[in-house]
Parts: C-alpha cells; structure tokens; sequence
C-alpha cells in the first residue's frame, strides 16, 4: 500500500552531462514494488517547483531504492545535485499496473532516455526470480554521452544503441533501429517492453511492435496528484463503445500499446 | 492537555471539524488511502459532477507557473448515477463525510441533477460550483451574474428541502461580495470562495499557448492574497457561513482563513504536494482552537 | 551577425526597443543608476503622478507572499509641478525616454493635472493609470467601468492633441477586454496591461491586516497567467498596440507576451530583485528579433 | 557608486543558535562603505523569497566584506546556511546618510539583535582612522545565547550587556540598561549611536537620548528596490511645515532620532 516516507540519499553518481543516479536509503516501511511503478517527490519545501516530481523506480532492494534523474528543469536539477544525507519526501509507490514478466523468458526492451529506469527495474526484478531468459535492450539517446551504457551493462544479454546524432551506435532513434533489428530477423516475437518519449512509442506502436506479441508501454505525463483522483494525467484508451479516458499515474503507468487511441491523445 | 472540539456548523449540518479536501483535488475521495486519513478530517467536497458523465478537455491538463498551478480538467466526472450508486457509498463506509459537487451546463442538466441528488439517501450538503462556463450564458459562468446565480441557488434550496447549500463561487469577477450577497438572498447556507483564477501560459518552444482550451484556472499559493481577500469582504458582507479555499499551504495560511472570517477551509491544490497538510491543521487546532475572526480593523478602501 | 531593429511604434510615437519599466517600481527613472543601464531600454513609465503631491498610505507598504508581493504604497508622488520641472527633464537628459503616467481623484483633479501636461514641452506619451480608487465612484476605479473610462480617455486626447495615450487597465474586473474595447473606442493609442491584482495578507502574530488600507496589489510571478490571459484576450479585441506587463521574471516570460499579442513589454517587480532583467531582455530580442504573436489557435472557450 | 556584483562566500561561522557570521570575498570593483550602508542580496534564483534581503555592512575591508545574518525566515535561513564557494548577487552599497564620526572621539554605541552590525562597522572604521576614543557598547539581546560578545570583544572599549530574560548581564532590554548607565553618570554627552528593532530606537528617541548631544540611528523597514524608487520604506519626518516622508533605503539609512515624527509612523 502506498504511504509517505522519508528517504535519505546514500549515494549519487553523475553518469552523463544531464543524468545521475541517486541512491536512498530503502526508507522503514516502504512497501515492495514491481516494474512499471514509480515514486513522486517533494523536491524542496518550498514551492518552487510546487508540485510532487514523479520518477521511475530503477531498482528497489532491500536496503536501496534507486532513481534515474535527468536534469530538465529546476526540480529534477536540484534532485540531481542534493548531496549524501539530504532527506527528502517520497511518495509512492504509485502506479496500478505493471509490466508482466515476459511468457517464454525471452524479451525485448525498447528504451529512449531515463524510458531506461523501469527497464532495468523490470531485468533485475525478473532475473532475480528467474522469469527472464534472453533480453535484448534497444536503446536510444540523443548523443553518445547520454547514453548511459555502463548504468545497464550488466541486466541485459546485449544492448543495441542508437544516438540520434550518430555518434555512437546505429544513427536514429530507438524506434528506427528497432525497425532495423527486426528487418533483420534479429527481434520479434514475445512481449516487447517500452518506455520512453511519449513520440517514441507512439511511432513504434503503428509499426515496429505489429511483430511482437504485445506491445506494452510505461507512460508519462506531467502529473498533480499520481493517484488517480484530480484526473489530470489521463490517455484515452480503446473499449467496444469507443474511447475511455485514463490515468496514467493510476490505471498505468503500464499499458497496451494497442490499446491506446493514439488519434484522440494529444499531449 | 484538554482538546478543543473543532465541531463546526454549516446550515444544518455539523462538521467534526473546520478542514475540508476541495473539490477537484479531492477526487472522490479514497484515491489518497495512504496518505492521508480521511476520518480525521471534516470532510470531502468530492470532484464536481454533472448530470451526464463527461470527459473533460483534450491536451493537456496540469501545468506549473509561478507558484501557481494551471488547470484545465474541464469538470471529466463519471456523472449522477455512478457518483451516487458507487462512489458516494464508498465514502461514507469509509467513516467520511462527503460535500457533493454539482454543476450544469444548462438549466435543463441543473434540474435533472437536482433531482437525482433528491433521490439519494446520505448527502446533507452540497456545494454548487457555479464557476464553470454555461451553455446557455455563451460559456460564462453562471457565477458571474447575481440573477442567474440567484435563480440557482433558489431552485436548489426549493428541490432539496433541507439540504444544506453552500454557493461556491469564481474569483472572476469585479465584486465578489456582491455575488455572495445574492446567493444569501437567494437562500444559500453557506459560501465557498474562490474558485480558481482565469490565466494562461504559452509553450515557447511550440509556440503556441500550453492548453488546448487557452485559458485554465489558476491555484496555489499565487492567488492566497486574492482568496483571503475574498472571504474577508463576503464575510463582512453576509452573515451565512463562508467556506475559504485558494492558496493554503501551511497552517499559517489556514490560520489567516478563520481570521479572516472564514468558518471552515478547503485544502486544494496543497494536497499534491502535502496530503498530510490538513491533518496537521486540524491537529494544530485541536490545540489551539479555531481563530476567531478580526474585528473590522477599519472601512474598506481601495488599495494603491 | 546582424542585430534585429527593435523600433516600437505606439501611436505617433517610436520607442527604440519595446521594453520599458513598469510605473512604480521605476520610480522616477535615476534611482537605478549603477544597477542598470536606462539608455538601453525603450522607456521609463514613471511612477503614476496626480495633479498635488500625494503621502500616500500609513503602515506597512510592502509584503511578500508566495510568488508575489503585495503593496499598498497609495500613490505617493511628488505632483504635478515638481515632475514636471524637475523629475522629467532630468530623465531626458539621461537619455531616457519617458513614459508619464497620471492618476486622478476625481474628475476636477484630473482636468488640472491634463492642463498641466499640456503645457509641457517633451511629453509625447502617457499612461492613464485608470486603476486607482476614484472619489467620485465611492473608491472603485475609474477603470471598472466602461464609460466613465471612455470620459477620462476621450478628455485626455482632446485636451492633449497630438499626444499617445495609452489607457493602463486593471484586473479586477468581469471581463477586461470590453474595457480596452471602451478605452479604444474613446481614441486609446494603446493598451497597457495588468496593474495589480486586489490582494491581502494577515499578520498572525499581531492578529491584524498587514496593510492599514487591508487591500493591497498584488504584483510578481504569481499575476504572470493572468497578465497574459488579459493580454492575449485584448489583443484579440482591439487593433491598437497593448503593452503587456505582471510577472515578467525572465526573458522567457517576456517571449511570451509578445507570443501573446504585446507590441511592447513593462518589467515591474522583477526590477526589484534583477534590475539586469530588461537590458537582458533588450539583448535577447536583438539576436532573435522580437518574436511574433500566436495566431487564433481556437476560439474562446471558458476554462474548466 | 552602487552597482550589482557577485560575492563568493570565504568564510561562515555560527556565533549563536540563530545568528551566522558571513564573510564573502569583497567583489572586484566594490565601492567603499561607510557605516550605516547595507547591501541588498539575491538569496536564491527561484522565486522563495522573491525580493532581495537588506544587511547592513558589518565590516568591509580591502579584501573582505563582513554580514552578520540572523535567521529569522526563509531568506536568512538559506543566506546563513550556504557553503563555502557559494556565489551571491549582491547590489549596493546601499543607503544615501552614514553615520558621521564622533566629534569629541567618546561614543556611545546601543544595539539590539542584529543592530549590532553597524555598530561594530562603524567602530572599527573609524578606530582605523583613529577617530574612535572611549567606545561604550550598550547591547542586548534575547537570552545569553544570542548575544555576541565573542564577535564585539576587540571592538569597543567597554560592552554593556543586557538579556531580556536576565541569562546574562542586566535583565531587561538595551535601552533600559542605557537608562541605568545614564543615571549612574556612566554614560551621556556626546553622540548616541544606534541601531535596532523599531520599538527599542522608539523607546530609546524619548527618553535617554535626551542626555546626548545627538541621538543618530540607523532604521529597518521591509524594502523592495533599496534605492528610493518603490517608496516602499518610507518614514515620516519633521519639517517647518510639518512632516514629509522619506526614504529608509536612500534618504537614510542613518536619521537623527530626534526629526523622525514617530507618532506618525506607524510600521
Ligand atoms: C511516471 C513517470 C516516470 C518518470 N520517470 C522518470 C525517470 O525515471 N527519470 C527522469 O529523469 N524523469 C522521469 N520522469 C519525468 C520527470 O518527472 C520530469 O522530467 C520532471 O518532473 C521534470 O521536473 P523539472 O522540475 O526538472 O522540470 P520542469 O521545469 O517542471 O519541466 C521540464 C519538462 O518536464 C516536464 N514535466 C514537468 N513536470 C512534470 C511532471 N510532473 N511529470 C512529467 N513531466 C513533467 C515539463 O512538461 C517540461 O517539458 C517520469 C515522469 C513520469 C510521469
Ligand atoms: C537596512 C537594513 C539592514 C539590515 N541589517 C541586518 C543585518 O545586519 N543582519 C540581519 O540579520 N538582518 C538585518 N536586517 C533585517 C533583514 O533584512 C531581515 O531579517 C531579512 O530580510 C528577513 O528575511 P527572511 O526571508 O529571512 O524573513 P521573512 O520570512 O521574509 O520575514 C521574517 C521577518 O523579517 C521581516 N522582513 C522581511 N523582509 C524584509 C526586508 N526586506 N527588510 C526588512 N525586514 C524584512 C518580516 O517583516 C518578518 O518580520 C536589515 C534590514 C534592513 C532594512
Ligand atoms: C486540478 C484541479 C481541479 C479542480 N476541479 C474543481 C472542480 O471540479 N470543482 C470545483 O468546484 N473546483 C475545482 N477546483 C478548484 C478547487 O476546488 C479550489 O477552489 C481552487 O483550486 C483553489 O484552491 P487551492 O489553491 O487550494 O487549490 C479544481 C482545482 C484543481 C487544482
Ligand atoms: C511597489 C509598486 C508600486 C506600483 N505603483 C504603480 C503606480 O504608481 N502606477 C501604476 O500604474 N502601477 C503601479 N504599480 C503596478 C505596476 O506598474 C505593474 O502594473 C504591476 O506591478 C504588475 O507588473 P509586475 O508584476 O511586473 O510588477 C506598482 C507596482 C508595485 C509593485
Ligand atoms: S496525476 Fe492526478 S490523476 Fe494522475
Ligand atoms: S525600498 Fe524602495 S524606496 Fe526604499
């Protein structure tokens, strides 16, 4: 059940220009959490930024709870630059659906930027239970520095990388090498897994994921409350009448990409 | 230590306390389980509802200013029927007292709500939003004109003999407490001031404004002066209880309230960001007692 | 690389960049001396002046809330004659360009101080601040309403032949875009929005109004969405130039009143805390130009 | 001439619960002080607090300008707890009167709180011009705690000091122990210097100061533009005709006790 906590940040590492990997302490009570899921914090008392900043978990342990915060704006700067000791209000866990472990072991991850969080979260979650054979991660970034190769070397069997500028790995976004891959015969099949730019997986979901199973995505949207009660993060999504609206933050993160009435969703 | 009772009467219902959830960032309530217990508090104003379901504007919804926060949900609810087959039970097993939420587009949907609200067993008191854009004003808020506003607070107090009415009411306006004094006219037990305050914002970088509707209402600790503005001239104007809600933050800010007149407050937007917030003022006044209100410093003039 | 020209025109005048500071807190244009560089900018709209010196209000003039800041300074001005002989030409021969804003009373005051300014060489723009409480009225503000606005304006461009008047609007009504309407109507040159928004804040501790007066503007971040809204509605009501000002606090902001529909822009309470603001404005807008306005993305709709 | 400039902090010490000794490297191209100015600081670029904070100039030397910084709010409270390295936007100096040195050497200094700063300026200045003789400080604070006497030991003849709760030195607040002094003959003539809360100089301008040939003191007001534009710290003060109002920031921040018409202002 979700709850308030307070976390105390036991190490940070700077792991581009803009992303860094802050480390809390797992705060006493804080309940257990799946892929998909994610923590609102309240940067700083005051009320610059006012609202709560909603981030991925990237791996909850018994002792650890780790966030991938990229700087955007005043709030995620000043996350990523509080220092060891600094205690901060965490909410959370929050998000109603997570993703499935994947049905024959197998699986592919698409990720474009911090998308990468709740990746990794759901590679380790699923190879410490053993649901997880081979995983092939297909990741983009905007230049080679912001590909944060060394956070993910080790939870995925082989990371496929696109640098939008070229400058490390396939030239284009994840999508487009997604595409390549599965041209190729190298991907397709079972679940496929995705987080990223809302563009991103609006591109792939027309495309690239009809060879998959199912395509299954981790949504974003700038949020108030993120538990479903000031409707202000909502997706439209497909029922035999018609259309449905729903929270993100509540009936997601997770959802079929499917599913969604890409037309009617506009940002 | 010996406890004040907070116990607050509005109309003809009693309060266990002064500190409400408002609506819109209150939901219908249980969304918040877990972080913040809800028996403690006085009440819910759960989430307007219309006649009909509806679902609200196209865009985006939610966007920070200046120590503000813009909406623009466009009143998405489930409508009458689930709110009262489904929600509303839920609260009240739940141990809550619920404030229903109304509003209408148009005088026809206002007289089909008011008698489904009629038919409910449990809801004592209603809040009518009568800030939201009317069909039949050409999108003006029925708030912004005393007969209008008049016409509806009466039909409400003729439909639903006992209930107890509280008036809430839009910031945009010139005179705000002449509104109150016509929705006291009109019958209402109680006034709930402010709704949020009309502004915009622009994206740069896709040079066009943030919301697909352009302007959204504004909340947060930017309007807290023109809130408690607000409840200290509706207080000083009318003698039905005034409800205050617009910027509270800290207990401080709540505090200001009931001195500036008001009887009871609503915590909206602050609940984002603190949902333990109206627990701590309620406990905070369970100490100290509620402030009582400031006597009538000097005669109302204009400011410079 | 090439600089972007950035002459303004409004009315019969030609500003040389649309950044001008914002009446009050430019004071009277030299105090900034040392922290920035008034050659730069287009112009000082200098503190609002009425025909006599004014005090203006007793007790604490300023307070801080959240994102904004609250002032009840009442128009303390040194008048007529003194502006007029010492304040004005001294900016002049700084190489400033003035702006002078004026204020009245009532109707008898008001003729006087347009009598006076008549007579003076040099003035080639002012800025009616319709804002301000008006005896005639009761205290309400000249700019609440829309044919007393129309007397005040007309009377400025008869008795003023030849001269820009741009008519300074306030926030605190229904609907500010049928006032610039009335403004424009009666021969308005200009448009200038918002001054402040009626605000007001408690002392806890001494359990009273901050302010002697109890209403207060509210200026800062906090009044930035509602100065655009105000902005972007006038400008799609009227076809003479409006000058945005309330909130400006970074070059950003500033964008996005000229996105908004601005001819030119007012830094206000930004000056305050980053007197380096519009010069950094007037550089920005070098390189790039001044940025256009949005077109009609949809039409009005009320906000949810 | 006043100007914007960025202080890098060199040194901070706690001197008490509440009150922080803060020393930035003075900025190239700092004007000289005198004392009775202050400087007006930016605490932070977000928009809590939103308006600079006024401190007066509690020592500034070829090097170094010193601020004694009690945390009463959210602005003093970032100001006092910032590190080392820390860049500040510092306007000023600040404030159009100063206080004149003494005419006959002797003075007597009376501080409340943080009134002290100027106080301390204004005797090491002209100690380094040797134009200071006997300096009696009159000082009083809250309770022992917040009462500085390790930073004023060097500076003044004699320190006079008062607690209001009697945990140090006389009970009660400055101006009653300067009413004591005043009557035992120990202290009188000559210039009166002073500075703190409105209520004390107030208490102070009636009656003790009497027994001095001047009563100078430099006055707070909440201020917004620090330079006389905004009219927002303004005091009433006598003339022939009656009263006119001025300025705190730029007509002062030094007045002679005496002309200011303190039943008119009301705070
Ligand atoms: C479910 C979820 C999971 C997320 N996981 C991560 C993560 O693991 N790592 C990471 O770095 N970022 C993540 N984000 C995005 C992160 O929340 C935003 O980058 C952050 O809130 C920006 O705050 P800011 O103050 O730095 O930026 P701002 O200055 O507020 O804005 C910068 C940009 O961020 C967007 N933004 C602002 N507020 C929000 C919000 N509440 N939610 C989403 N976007 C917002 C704005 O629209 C703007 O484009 C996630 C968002 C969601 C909804
Ligand atoms: C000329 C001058 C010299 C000063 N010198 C010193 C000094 O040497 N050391 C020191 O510790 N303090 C000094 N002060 C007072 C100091 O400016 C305030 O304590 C500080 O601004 C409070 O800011 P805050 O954000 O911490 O408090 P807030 O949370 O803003 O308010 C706390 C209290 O401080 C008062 N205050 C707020 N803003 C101002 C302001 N701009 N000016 C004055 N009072 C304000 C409020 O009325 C309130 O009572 C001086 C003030 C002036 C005008
Ligand atoms: C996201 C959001 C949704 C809201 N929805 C409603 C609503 O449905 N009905 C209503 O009367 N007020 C609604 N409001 C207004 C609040 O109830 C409240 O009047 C306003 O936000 C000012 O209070 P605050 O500053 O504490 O939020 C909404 C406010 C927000 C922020
Ligand atoms: C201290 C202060 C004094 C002001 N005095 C005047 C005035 O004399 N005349 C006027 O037209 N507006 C006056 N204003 C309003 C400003 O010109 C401006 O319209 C308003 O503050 C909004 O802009 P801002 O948010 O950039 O300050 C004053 C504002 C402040 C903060
Ligand atoms: S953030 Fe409130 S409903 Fe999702
Ligand atoms: S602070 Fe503006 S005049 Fe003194």
């Amino acid at each position: 059940m979700k709850g308030l906590f307070t976390g105390r940040i036991i190490r940070t590492q700077r792991l581009s220009p803009l992303s860094h990997l802050i480390v809390f302490e797992r705060p006493r009570g804080f309940p257990d959490a799946a892929p998909g899921q994610f923590v609102s914090l309240r940067i700083t008392s005051t009320i610059t930024p006012l609202l709560r900043r909603p981030f991925s978990i990237m791996d909850l342990t018994g002792t650890e709870l780790h966030l991938l915060v990229k700087v955007v704006g005043k709030g995620s700067d000043i996350l990523a630059h509080s220092p060891c000791g600094a205690e901060i209000d965490i909410a959370g866990p929050f998000g109603g659906t997570v993703f499935p472990s994947p049905e024959k072991k197998d699986a592919v991850f698409v990720a474009g930027g911090t998308g990468l969080a709740p990746m990794i979260f759901a590679a380790r979650t699923w190879k410490r239970d053993r649901s997880l054979g081979r995983a092939d991660l297909v990741y983009g970034a905007g230049c080679e520095e912001e590909l944060l190769v060394s956070l993910c070397g080790e939870d995925f069997t082989a990371v496929h990388s696109a640098t939008i500028d070229g400058s490390c790995g396939f030239e284009g976004d994840a999508v487009a090498l997604l595409e390549k891959l599965v041209e190729e015969g190298k991907a397709g099949g079972g679940i496929l897994y995705s987080c990223g730019p809302t563009g991103m997986v609006r591109a792939m979901a027309g495309r690239a994921a009809a060879r998959f199973s199912r395509h299954l995505t981790s949504l974003e949207s700038v949020m108030a409350c993120g538990v479903g009660a000031c409707r202000g993060c909502t997706v439209p999504v497909k029922t035999d009448g018609g259309t449905v609206l729903r929270t993100i933050c509540s009936d997601g993160t997770v959802f079929d990409a499917s599913e969604i009435d890409w037309e009617r969703w506009e940002e | 230590m010996s406890r004040h009772s907070l116990e607050t009467k509005i109309g003809a219902v009693t309060l266990r306390n002064p500190v409400l959830l408002a609506s819109g960032p209150a939901g219908y309530g249980l969304e918040y389980e877990g972080l913040l217990d809800l028996e403690r508090i006085g009440g819910v104003v759960t989430k307007t509802i219309s006649f009909e379901p509806r679902e609200g504007n196209p865009g985006t919804r939610l966007h920070e200013t200046g120590g503000g926060l813009l909406n623009s949900i466009g009143l998405e609810n489930v409508g009458a029927e689930v709110f009262f087959s489904e929600k509303m039970p839920a609260l009240v097993d739940a141990g809550i007292k619920p404030v229903v939420s109304l509003a209408a587009e148009d005088w026809e949907d206002y007289r089909m709500l008011l008698d489904a609200t009629a038919g409910t067993v449990g809801v004592d008191i209603i809040e009518l939003n009568l800030s939201c854009p009317n069909v039949e004003r050409g999108g003006m808020a029925v708030g912004t004109n005393p007969e209008l506003l008049a016409k509806y607070v009466r039909h409400a107090k003729d439909t639903l003999p006992g209930m107890t009415v509280l008036a809430k009411l839009t910031p945009n306006v010139g005179d705000i407490a002449a509104l109150a004094l016509a929705a006291e006219e009109a019958g209402a037990d109680g006034i709930t001031a402010i709704n949020t305050v009309v502004g915009m914002d622009i994206d740069l970088a896709a040079r066009r404004p943030v919301f697909k509707r352009i302007r959204a209402g504004l909340s947060g600790p930017a309007v807290m002066p023109i809130a408690l503005d607000a409840v200290w001239r509706i207080s000083r104007t009318v003698d039905i209880p005034v409800v205050g809600v617009g910027g509270i933050t800290s207990i401080a800010d709540a505090m200001k309230f009931f001195m500036a007149g008001a009887a009871a407050i609503q915590v909206g937007t602050a609940v984002f960001y603190d949902p333990a917030l109206p627990e701590r003022i309620v406990e905070t006044l369970e100490e100290t007692g509620i402030p009582g209100p400031l006597g009538d410093c000097s005669r109302m003039k204009g400011a410079g």
